[in-house]
């Protein structure tokens, strides 16, 4: 679950990661307390605000209040802002990249750095970031810390104040489950002392049992992702106009593959899983309904699951609740031919193939 | 000759006498696998389909000689049942389970390194080497013996290809799915390494998704030190970034782990790769 | 180092293990507060208290202040009692053993439970006790937990209660750099409840430096032992009459063991390690020299040391100080010969071998 | 041939600018050992003896491709830089400093296990193979290259039985310290087995000490797998128990350890053992 800016920064604060002195604004009255010159900043779970006019600063109240309403209620790639993090200006001596996440090759944890921050790190060239692995057996050490901060040419204090924070910002990593922390730019103060200008905490879904602290917030969801989440079904919406249903998530991606290849576009990805539950089926076929697409695209393959019983499901949902668009049918494996009778009884496309089913959904579909 | 497992396994399932564990017992006895023992704290004394059941691993190998485990627990218990497993002196631990902590997963595969054990998963459907031996989840119905082996970070899609295979009447030599979580303990490259180490396999099926750089890293190992034909599918060609789609680990994530680049390492790696699923078997029927 | 019963109890505490209400008692006026029946314990870094009648109890005022007074300085094995432990009395409904050690072999913690509690662990039979190993790399987990506490014969909450103390004491352990936890007996209450009668904590005296907040005591070391140990000296008081200096642990032991053969006895463990640093090579000997033996036995093999450089180091102090008992040397290694004059030059006798070396130092003490 | 470490061994010194670092880069580079770097945090680019110093070990090993690490660093920094050592590719690591806690040496005695990395130490004299090489701080002066394996947990004392060895013109094929800490990381057995494994050892001298079990474990492996001669030294057997002989390992505890359970012990297994410390090369003479 990616955290907003300023819920990051609450943990940093937590584990005592200097932040600059900012609140959420919702209102000019929240301005007050605050020192001038500020800084106004969207909150979006999606980078590129900057670019997109979410960052703005004010040098008095008058500033304030008018970037504060062209912030608020804009769009930034999809994203309505709702939240405006208000933030004092610091003096910055130097900019520093620091970041650690999960380095799926090693099966570790990677801490990143690099003497060059502000910037998109992909931007920043390859040797000058520094990279040290932490295996999971000893967590981190003395020796991870100093590999990195005698690389990013501080002087001896800075060092030991990033030092500190390399210690933190992994105790956080580790203890909240995190996929991704990452403090760009993290900077050393005119006046000594570093800070985290911004934050991006990433928590592992499956790990927020362990978090009670943390209120989901889920904010880079629609709104019908949200409602499947709180039912337990994958089902991502995407741009195209064919819903897919399919059983395990290679077989519903491979599903949406072989639509492009005719042509046409995946609107929904929907996956099955294991099961065959009529209700589970049903409670799919719903979430599919309201995602309006303009044909669905069933594709099973029955191992353990059998087809015939998956076929009564979505049989029993159709007859009872009816459906508005085409639905093609692709079924193999267990009990494949009585699922293709009930599937047909039922007045639904049953094609022979993938192929066949994926060029018949896209042209129904119309293409992209 | 198969990889990871064969005859020899003798299995005990943690999570023995849930709806899972009753059901796949049942579907492993009759596919041939040896099933010694279940485990499930403070079920000592049952059975399940004639297996029995023991509180704790350590009393099960003690008891039947158990060597594999099988791991059907809840996502929050199976960080305890692997270290169990593995503790225990299981040599061989097949993790069903999915949804778990990747901070957890990665201190038991770095455990069962340790340990010298071959983790299999998690969120794997588990593993099966025909007429010897299916640990797991997958159907034993699609199975052919024979001298083609397959690895996947995918389950039904892995069935339908393996499937497709034995349709054409190309059987296999070992079906290992490797799981579709981000971190998983063996690897493309382990199971490479391994097919390519085995007398019976002539060929090997890599199915692969979006998400990480499991395929770059198994391109390149293969250009370097495989020399068997290598037949592969790409799941999520048109996956948009940023979404998990489905698998924990089928995410592109900071423009890192499209099927663009895996297909493109694949190519570079002389791998033959299909555009639909069920292709795969007419490339391979094609080579052999 | 070996904490105290009443120290340990306190750790317990800490870490939310129950143990009886007590304190430790000075004067009768401690009494106070404390309801009777109770128990007074002689606080002492030995096992066996309770036969040498460190333990007793008391219904009533008087008899309090009589076993306190009797308690209170008797010596027990060479330990005085200075510090009396006065404990509420328990009704017990069952008492258990359970303790973590060091598997030097396994280079693991070892966890070790049996439902036979209250005697020494030693004569409960090997079939009653129920062992778990934990793995450094991976800490306690459940696991661990349940294979101990489903062998203990325990009702359901009772084993719950087990569990909890079991994670803890192994907490405890970890935290504090132990070397032994031991709770013998840990009880259940005759109302339920578990609770920790006695407290054996042992703390790996090499991590101290990391537990500031345990003041060090040395409770079981002589006076001259202390001072050894702040000056950093290994030194050890034995039962006989002849004071060993050599260099190296392993080969001081084998001097006492040379001495044993021609019945001799050390008296004294002194071992100067790798130095030849002559300010240690003098307070080596003015502790020697406090030990009062009958005959001192310089044994050296230098090897990096060089044995002329610990030859003038033993010649000045002589020469300044003096010494009233006969000193045996033998001295082999680098730079001997030089050495042996030096010493000769010094008055003191300087033997060919080992064996005559040790032959000669036992009869000069006489024999055992 | 020899055990553990030969003129293969490039070596790093942690802990290579201090007192004890310089002194022994010397004596290690006069015995012909290739000392190939140091390493003192913020000291990079200095000297020892001609050797570079570098800020960590991940930089020597880049720069120089030492193998081998020696750990001299003071006991609080010991477990970081061995840990260092490990996670920097190094596969032999000698840990000579002391008084290290035993916590800290379960994680890395464990850790080096993971890694398949030898372990000598902590609290370890080093180690010796005369003519090729020698990592340690044992004096270089006792040595001569023959055909028997010394293990031990003793530093001084092994010298003196090394030294009475050599003036009887038997020579060495490895001598490795163990070390006097109760955790440590290559045992008895480990040495044991790798000198039988070992051509040019002919026999095997052994010097123990109270405490622990390592001397009856070994005793046991010797009669189940080792085919050479063993001849053993026990120290501590008028040590009383409770007191802590100068080793931190050196205990005498609830009973166990004693030096006359583990001269029994080596009886059994047939082991010749020595009255003095200086009788050991008088015992190996008549034997050969």
């Amino acid at each position: 679950m990616k955290l907003f800016e300023y819920r990051g920064k609450e943990l940093f604060d937590k584990y005592g990661i200097a932040v600059p002195n900012g609140r959420l604004v919702k209102d000019e009255k929240d301005f007050s307390g605050l020192n001038f010159p500020f800084v106004l900043k969207a909150q979006v779970p999606i980078g590129g605000r900057g670019k997109a006019g979410g960052i703005k600063s004010a040098e008095n109240l008058n500033e304030a209040k008018e970037n504060f309403s062209k912030i608020m209620g804009m769009d930034i790639k999809g994203h309505t802002v709702r939240k405006v993090l208000a933030e004092e200006k610091v003096d910055i001596k130097k900019e520093l990249y620091l970041s650690i996440t999960l380095d799926r090759s090693k099966r570790m944890p990677l801490i990143m750095a690099s003497g060059e921050g502000g910037m998109d790190i992909e931007s920043v060239p390859d040797g000058k970031i520094f990279n040290e692995w932490v295996n999971p057996l000893i967590g981190i050490q003395s020796f991870h810390i100093r590999g990195i901060v005698s690389k990013l040419g501080l002087e001896k204090e800075e060092g030991k104040e990033v030092a500190k924070v390399i210690s933190k910002i992994y105790k956080l990593f580790r203890e909240y489950d995190c996929e991704l922390v990452e403090i760009n730019p993290l900077i050393i103060k005119k006046d000594g002392g570093v800070m985290a200008l911004d934050s991006k905490v990433n928590i592992n879904d499956d790990a927020m049992y362990r978090h009670p602290d943390i209120e989901p917030e889920l904010v880079e969801l629609t709104p019908l992702e949200k409602d499947a989440k709180e039912k337990g079904i994958a089902f991502i919406q995407l741009d195209g106009n064919i819903g897919v249903i399919a059983n395990g998530a290679g077989l519903t991606m491979a599903t949406l593959d072989a639509l492009a290849h005719f042509k046409g576009a995946g609107g929904v990805f929907l996956d099955l899983g294991g099961t065959d539950d009529p209700e589970k089926v049903m409670q799919a076929f719903e979430l599919m309904k309201k995602a309006k697409p303009k044909v669905i695209f069933l594709n099973l393959f029955g191992g353990i699951t059998k087809c015939d019983t998956v076929a009564k499901g979505v049989k029993s949902v159709i007859t009872k609740e009816g459906i508005d668009c085409p639905v093609i049918t692709r079924i193999k494996g267990m009990n494949e031919d009585a699922a293709k009778e009930i599937l047909k009884d039922a007045g639904l496309i049953t094609a022979t193939t993938l192929q066949d089913a994926a060029r018949r959904s896209s042209d129904l579909a119309g293409g992209t | 000759m198969s990889i990871f497992v064969d005859e020899k396994n003798k299995v005990v399932v943690q999570g023995a006498t849930g709806h899972q564990g009753v059901f796949h017992i049942g579907e492993m006895l009759a596919f041939g696998t040896k099933v010694v023992a279940g485990v499930t704290p403070g079920k000592a004394g049952q059975e399940v389909h004639g297996v029995p059941v023991f509180n704790n691993v350590g009393d099960a190998v003690d008891e039947t000689g158990a060597n594999t485990s099988l791991v059907l627990v809840p996502a929050r218990f199976a960080k305890d049942a692997v270290f169990e497993a593995l503790d225990s002196g299981i040599k061989t631990v097949v993790t069903i389970t999915e949804n778990i902590p990747f901070h957890d997963a990665m201190e038991f595969v770095h455990y069962a390194k340790y340990k010298d054990a071959v983790l299999i998963g998690p969120n794997s459907p588990g593993i099966a080497s025909p007429g010897k031996s299916k640990i797991g989840i997958l159907p034993g119905s699609i199975f052919l013996e024979g001298n083609v082996g397959v690895a996947s970070r995918s389950g039904t899609l892995t069935y339908e290809i393996v499937n497709s295979l034995k349709e054409k009447g190309i059987g296999q030599s070992t079906c290992v799915g490797l799981g579709g979580d981000p971190i998983i303990g063996t690897t493309f490259i382990d199971a490479l390494d391994t097919f390519e180490a085995d007398k019976e396999t002539k060929a090997v099926v890599l199915v692969g998704e979006i998400g990480g750089t499991a395929e770059e890293d198994a391109a390149e190992h293969i250009t370097e030190y495989i020399s068997k034909p290598v037949f592969a599918f790409i799941a999520g060609r048109t996956a948009p970034s940023g979404k998990r789609m489905g698998h924990a680990g089928a995410i592109i994530a900071r423009g890192k782990g499209t099927a663009a680049s895996k297909i493109k390492a694949f190519e570079k790696a002389d791998v033959k790769l299909a555009k639909f699923p069920t292709d795969i078997a007419d490339l391979v029927e094609e080579y052999s």
